[in-house]
């Protein structure tokens, strides 16, 4: 029992970090319609930057993170107006954006080797908290507990400002039609910026407190994310943060727990036979996204 | 109010407009009408900022608008009912009225009233995503939408398309209102002959140029029209 | 040719329903079409008459009641499956291929006519090779017919808006059905160019084509519709001789409007 | 194949297939400036005689079967390139193996460490193969720590640690250990809190990780962070100085087999490779390092044994009767059926102060 | 004559593995022109290449058999699969189609007996590339005709739009299943021409990197045309030979500005039908004009 429930924790944490990097990668995907393999490189950036601004400026522990989520915002919004905007005009659609952005994949990655010397970095232990706390019956770590937490406020606020406020509705405006919007007097341009940065940033966020939790900074950090994001995200019917959180945190679970009572070696397989089954089961994902076109 | 000169647009080298020349009086109701092909609709989306003009100019006021980015067209006060509506689908009927208010135009809380009053329909379906509507249902909201942004510069492609007769009739007593209260107005539409009940002034294209134009009871008599709308 | 008025039904609606959330779009209708009429679909906006062409086209299926073609239930089709019984249309939002040309959108809505199987089209055996240059010839006919023969060979995506209506007209008629349901086909139209097309759907019932309208123009509807059904929030106002229907008091309110100008109206069309 | 005779004389060209990026690229880097150092040093004391001297060409595989094979190939078709070098990972280095056979072309393995990769005379291995000194290790710790039950982490998609992985447990079972539990990983897993808490639910005396280098830099540090006390062992993947300075305490301690390390070493030519090494990069040479070096020197030999003008097929002949290869830093190095055999091994540790030394269990 | 050996000897092996990524391009081409992405090309070619591999190594057939061997194997996958995949709607089909890559390569790593496991497999023969390049101009010969015939024409139209297609008699379901039978032939002969090339397989050799390179091929290429795959395949495959050649530094980065620039003026492609239909389009409205203006 106590076994189960510090691996319970355990798969909480590890599925919030792929939801919040889910919710990152969602919402560039549901607003702006891009499917971007590169995001996975900003949250490596963002670990990555926030591992050099503890190293050379010795920034405390909330800089350490606020520099990296800017990090993340800010790549974002570099990568969409030297990739995506020129796409745009153009209406390169889906599959061209997809290729761009593996190019910025592969540019950033090997970037981000020439950054860390190829080296997996590591937090220094003294820079971030890095105890146990006890939490009912099980230790827990803080960095945990500062995920788990991360997680909710993330997709809470995300929700709330997509859905509620009128920034949301340019934004999905926008990303279904950047005319349409601007015929309703919208600046396309600025919603993008913002909805690029605020994808980045959260992707952001997940990579640098990944970076500090597992100790490995490095340009390999995005990748394991962008897979199981990009799971979170479709599982959780692809325009709901509410859904990519849930299914975020659930394919942590699972995983973790295939690992312990089925096969470390089947874990990734299991876990994605799963996945399977429950699409075929329910094709549209958790909360269904709802279509609104017409036949 | 508008001006367009030697305003000229293409489709890469497809020419579609030539070296137009068009202007609408503040206050004034001008129509521009022509045959499916002649490059009405290139015309207004070139005015209207949707399509890059390859030579001339359009100047709104004092303002030159043929190179601004969409969202500054509407703010310069020129609003457009595109054709093919191009309502913002995913969002619910009100956030599309709503989305006006984003530019921070208006903030006139009545003007939504308004829309709704004018079109009841859209009143009813104001929850519903924009892109379930049917056809003139859209076609309703896209009208609203123009009006949400209280433009000083109104222009319309084919506003009556797919909408029921007592939907067309209203639309036109609306655009007829605000003519009234002296809202400039330039109006495509293939109706000619409510079209040129009600104008001030028409033009008349065919194959990118403007081959006629004058007031309402000239174009009436003009063998271009009688041939096409008068049959 | 026979009087549209006695023929036997093609297409008949019973009892249907469909309804979207909290919309009924169509509500407990019944109503049918007689093989070889012209018949009009008219109704205010939002009245669920595109609806009723998607559930007979099989893109919706009715919630209930029972849609028959010929004598063949509809309801649980497929869309490929009915419009291999003979079933065509064309789309209130022109629905053209993007990347497509004119000519390859009429040829694509040959498909049905083909009359080679696909392997034998893949294998290009002199058999395919005829029925390709025939299909193609048929596709360039239906072209000329709307009158689009001079831009075949160009995308349909840079045909204006007028233009693009014919194309689709012409794709409908590509697969030779026995019921075409068109969906406003001359919205964006002029006078003389709808009346093109009102000219084109007689004749295209003189050989022996039914035809469901669905139209706004009500100048069209009186005079090239034999019968037609009125609907108003998806449930059945009036039906039968199109000038009596629109006579009809409740179809004036609802069609026409509270202010019931009928007469200015009528001027101004 | 005939091209060999128009070699330029005097300068003779090794192709090396680096893996300078990619998910193997922190060894990839070690390996490639081993190899230069290697490379400067034969020339500037003209090691080889004859006014021969060496160069290196390389070019980039990323750790891709494809592009190594590729790079390989172009190498052959450069008729100054008389012997060829690659690949950390076996499926690479059994790719390229056959078109290296084909085009008759000396290829010397320096990481690849699946058994039977030589093929004389052509293909050789300059790589300690799994077995003696992992052995070696579990005795040692059999006899220092006395644990009963062992559990264990490995890769499960890596067969070089597969291979290490089973000699160890072979030893611990023959001595009575029992194995607590079995913890596969992945490559390219980065956390590992979860399977820490799986390998700490077992109970075990000892926890032995047989993992690629990341994963077992992330498995100590999870174990420790989450306050487990035991012993841990792990391999030479922990020795790479970069590794400690990530890392840091948790390592202390933590015994690792080496054939090589720049801290424990002490053979003249091993003093003479560090210090060269570090006067050249600014850092210690590793195993990897020390790895690259050795390849050049194997071939060097090989040039040195022969009398006028080598070509590909007599180099890959003079280098199968290679019995010793005479300049190591490993203080002996027999080469049987083209296949490095390593007779002496080291148990290092990192200590407090992040040195490597000799594991002393207290 | 030399000059063309040695540029054979230098970089035959560039071309061959241009010609295999060609047949992977190809393969999710099929797919993609019915309008479907899926990467499940890779999993075909891990069933083509490990059977190739297995049947050559233990049944001792020849080269030929065994490819058709793949291409049958690969296509019966493919059914198999395409019955699965069909009812999800295009992004649940991507995922779901990553997924089922992964899987593969967990199966590949856990089934030793058929993989050769974590160990890999060796392959005992080798294929010529004549005998690639002769095979590759057969499929791409296939696909020219596909193009050409009304299968192609209802391939561009399910596409374009699955519901329009099937009111017009198109069943949208039967030819994407087709089109995945067509991906899982292709993918299954390219997995056994990379198996004869590598002569060695490991549970890496069938795995994202191939989608990724497929993908990318197709698209960059072209993906509406069926020329635009190949095309795509040696452009991407050349790339970073060409980069190590120039740049060898930063070969990976410059790589990647290639191909981003490729896509930023070319967005859909360097083979792009369309961009040549408009430009024929406008040349004929000219003639049109010169004609009514006479
Ligand atoms: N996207 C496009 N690409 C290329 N050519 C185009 C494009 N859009 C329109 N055209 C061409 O430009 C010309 C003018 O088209 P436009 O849409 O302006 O006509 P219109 O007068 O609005 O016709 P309609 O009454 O049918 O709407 C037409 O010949 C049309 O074929
Ligand atoms: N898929 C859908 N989801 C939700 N509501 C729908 C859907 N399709 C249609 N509706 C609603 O059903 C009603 C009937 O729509 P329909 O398109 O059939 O109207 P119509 O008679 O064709 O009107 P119009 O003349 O404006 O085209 C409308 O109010 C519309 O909003
Ligand atoms: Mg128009
Ligand atoms: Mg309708």
């Amino acid at each position: 029992m106590h076994l189960f429930l510090e691996q319970f924790v355990n798969g909480w944490a590890l599925g919030s970090l792929y939801a919040l990097f889910g919710i990152g990668f969602g919402l560039v995907f549901s607003t702006l319609g891009i499917l971007n393999a590169a995001h996975g490189t900003y949250a490596s950036w963002a670990a990555i930057v926030g591992y050099y601004a503890v190293v050379w400026l010795n920034v405390p522990f909330p800089v350490a993170i606020a520099v990296g989520v800017l990090a993340g915002g800010v790549l974002a919004i570099v990568v969409d107006q030297i990739g995506f905007q020129p796409l745009r005009a153009k209406k390169a659609g889906l599959l061209g954006a997809l290729i761009t952005s593996i190019a910025f994949w592969i540019i950033l990655d090997s970037l981000a080797g020439f950054a860390t010397q190829q080296q997996s970095l590591a937090f220094p232990a003294s820079t971030y908290p890095n105890r146990m706390v006890a939490v009912g019956p099980v230790m827990v770590p803080q960095m945990q507990i500062i995920t788990i937490l991360a997680l909710i406020i993330c997709a809470v606020g995300i929700y709330l400002l997509i859905q509620k406020t009128r920034i949301g509705a340019a934004m999905r405006a926008v990303g279904w039609n950047e005319v349409a919007a601007g015929l309703g007097g919208v600046n396309a341009r600025v919603v993008i910026l913002l909805t690029a940065f605020l994808a980045g940033a959260t992707s952001g966020l997940a990579g640098v407190l990944g970076g500090i939790a597992t100790s490995n900074v490095s340009f390999t950090l995005g990748e394991g994310l962008l897979l199981k994001g990009f799971a979170a995200v479709v599982v959780g019917g692809f325009d709901d943060v509410r859904g990519t959180a849930i299914a975020g945190i659930c394919l942590g679970i699972i995983e973790v727990f295939v690992g312990q009572y089925v096969s470390t070696a089947m874990r990734d397989g299991v876990t994605y036979a799963l996945l399977l089954l429950f699409l075929i089961l329910r094709p549209r994902g958790l909360f269904g996204s709802t279509s609104f076109l017409r036949a | 109010m508008l001006n367009v000169s030697k305003l000229s647009a293409s489709y890469g080298a497809i020419q579609a407009v030539r070296a137009i020349d068009l202007s609408v009086k503040v206050g004034q109701f001008a129509v521009l009408l022509g045959a499916n092909g002649a490059g009405k609709s290139t015309t207004l989306r070139s005015i209207a900022g949707l399509h890059r003009p390859v030579a001339g100019s359009v100047r709104l006021g004092e303002r030159e608008i043929s190179s601004l980015p969409l969202h500054k067209v509407v703010g310069a006060g020129l609003a457009f009912v595109p054709e093919g509506r191009m309502v913002v689908a995913p969002l619910t009927v009100e956030e599309n009225l709503e989305l006006s208010r984003f530019s921070g135009r208006n903030r006139d809380n009545g003007l939504i009233d308004h829309v709704y009053e004018l079109f009841p329909r859209l009143k009813e379906r104001r929850g519903q995503r924009a892109g379930l509507l049917s056809g003139g249902e859209q076609q309703m909201l896209a009208i609203g939408r123009a009006l949400m942004a209280k433009p000083q510069m109104l222009v319309l492609d084919e506003p009556s398309m797919g909408l029921a007769p007592s939907i067309v009739d209203l639309v036109f007593q609306a655009i007829v209102r605000l003519h009234k209260e002296g809202q400039s107005i330039l109006l495509v539409e293939q109706n000619a002959a409510i079209a040129l009940s009600v104008c001030d002034y028409g033009y008349v294209m065919r194959r990118g140029q403007i081959v006629v134009e004058g007031t309402p009871e000239k174009l009436k008599e003009s063998p271009e029209v009688l041939e096409a709308y008068m049959s | 040719m026979p009087d549209p008025a006695a023929s036997r039904i093609l297409l008949e609606f019973d009892d249907v329903v469909k309804s979207f959330g909290g919309v009924v779009a169509v509500d407990h209708l019944s109503a049918h079409v007689r093989q070889g009429s012209v018949h009009g679909l008219i109704g205010p906006n939002g009245a669920g008459k595109t609806t009723m062409i998607n559930l007979i086209t099989g893109l919706f299926h009715p919630d209930s009641g029972t849609i028959s073609f010929d004598g063949k239930h509809l309801e649980a089709m497929a869309p490929h499956q009915i419009a291999a019984l003979g079933i065509s249309r064309t789309y209130q939002n022109v629905r053209l291929f993007s990347g497509m040309t004119a000519l390859e959108q009429v040829m694509t809505g040959c498909y049905l006519q083909r009359g080679v199987s696909l392997w034998a089209s893949f294998l290009g055996t002199g058999n395919a090779r005829r029925q390709w240059a025939k299909t193609r010839d048929h596709a360039m006919s239906l072209l000329k017919r709307v009158g689009m023969a001079d831009r075949a060979d160009e995308l349909a995506e840079t045909l204006s808006y007028g233009e693009q209506r014919r194309v689709e007209i012409a794709r409908a008629l590509g697969s030779d059905p026995k019921l075409l349901l068109l969906d406003e086909p001359t919205a964006g139209m002029n006078t003389q160019e709808a009346s093109s097309v009102g000219r084109l759907v007689h004749e295209l019932r003189d050989s022996g084509l039914t035809i469901l309208l669905v139209e706004h123009n009500m100048g069209l509807v009186t005079e090239f519709c034999s019968s037609c059904t009125v609907i108003n929030f998806g449930r059945l106002l009036a039906e039968g001789d199109p000038r009596t229907c629109i006579a009809n008091p409740q179809v004036q309110e609802a069609y026409f409007g509270r202010q019931n100008d009928a007469e200015r109206i009528q001027a101004l069309r | 194949p005939s091209r060999a005779e128009g070699l330029a004389p005097g300068e003779y060209q090794i192709g090396f297939v680096t893996e300078n990026t990619g998910p193997l690229a922190a060894a990839g880097v070690s390996y490639y400036h081993g190899a230069q150092l290697a490379i400067d040093e034969i020339n500037q004391s003209a090691w080889i005689g004859k006014g021969d001297t060496l160069k290196m060409v390389e070019k980039e595989s990323g750790s891709d079967a494809a592009r190594a094979v590729q790079a390989v190939s172009q190498f052959i078709a450069d008729r100054n390139v008389i012997a060829t070098s690659c690949c950390i990972l076996s499926p690479v280095a059994g790719a390229v193996r056959p078109v290296a056979v084909n085009a008759k072309i000396p290829l010397v393995i320096y990481g690849a460490t699946r058994p039977g990769l030589p093929q004389l005379p052509y293909v050789t291995s300059v790589v300690g193969l799994p077995g003696p000194q992992e052995v070696k290790m579990t005795k040692t710790i059999i006899e220092k720590l006395h644990p009963k039950t062992v559990a264990y982490f490995v890769n499960a998609d890596n067969e070089a640690f597969q291979g290490r992985f089973k000699a160890a447990q072979k030893v611990m079972e023959d001595a009575g250990v029992k194995t607590a539990g079995v913890i596969s990983i992945l490559g390219s897993d980065t956390d590992f809190t979860a399977p820490a808490t799986q390998a700490m639910g077992t109970n075990p005396d000892l926890i032995m990780v047989w993992t690629t280098q990341t994963p077992a830099g992330g498995i100590i540090a999870a174990l420790r962070n989450r306050g487990y006390k035991g012993p841990i062992s792990a391999n030479d993947v922990i020795a790479p100085p970069p590794m400690f300075k990530k890392i840091g305490e948790p390592l202390v301690g933590v015994p690792f087999p080496v054939l090589f390390s720049a801290e424990l070493s002490d053979t003249p030519e091993a003093k003479a490779f560090i210090e060269a090494y570090q006067k050249r990069f600014s850092a210690l040479p590793d195993a990897y390092a020390a790895q690259g070096y050795t390849m050049v020197y194997y071939v060097a030999q090989g040039l040195k044994s022969l009398d006028g003008k080598p070509t590909r097929e007599s180099l890959a002949e003079a280098m199968a009767k290679i019995t010793e290869i005479d300049h190591n830093v490993y203080g002996g190095l027999p080469m049987k059926d083209g296949q490095a055999e390593f007779a002496k091994s080291l148990i290092g540790a990192w200590s407090k102060e992040g040195k490597v030394v000799r594991w002393d269990p207290k | 004559m030399d000059a063309l050996l040695d540029f054979w000897a230098a970089y035959g092996s560039t071309v061959v593995f241009a010609m295999i990524n060609a047949f992977f391009a190809l393969s999710t081409y099929a797919v993609l022109s019915t309008g479907v992405l899926s990467f499940t090309t890779v999993v075909f070619a891990a069933v083509g290449g490990f059977l190739a591999a297995q049947t050559v190594g233990h049944l001792q057939i020849s080269i030929h058999l065994s490819f058709l061997l793949a291409a049958i194997g690969g296509g019966l996958a493919a059914a198999v699969v395409a019955v699965a995949f069909l009812k999800l709607d295009s992004h649940w089909m991507a995922l779901a189609s990553l997924a089922l890559v992964l899987i593969t390569r967990v199966v590949s790593l856990n089934a030793p007996i058929l993989t050769g496991g974590v160990n890999g497999l060796v392959v005992p023969l080798r294929v010529d590339p004549i005998e690639v390049a002769i095979l590759l101009a057969v499929v791409t010969f296939a696909f020219y005709r596909l193009h050409n015939s009304w299968y192609g024409l209802a391939s561009r139209a399910v596409r374009e739009d699955p519901a329009v297609a099937s009111t017009m008699g198109i069943p949208p379901r039967r030819i994407q299943f087709v089109a995945f039978v067509i991906s899982g032939v292709v993918g299954g002969i390219g997995g056994a021409a990379l198996a004869f090339t590598l002569q060695f397989l490991s549970p890496e050799t069938y795995f994202i990197g191939i989608a990724f390179t497929m993908i990318a091929s197709a698209v960059l290429g072209g993906s509406f045309h069926w020329f635009g795959p190949v095309v795509g395949a040696f452009v991407f495959t050349a790339l970073p030979v060409m980069m190590q050649a120039f740049v060898p530094q930063i070969e990976d980065v410059a790589k990647g500005v290639a191909l981003l620039l490729i896509m930023i003026f070319m967005p859909r492609g360097l083979i792009d039908p369309r961009a040549v239909r408009l430009r024929r389009a406008a040349r004929l409205r000219h003639k049109q004009e010169r004609a009514v203006n006479a």
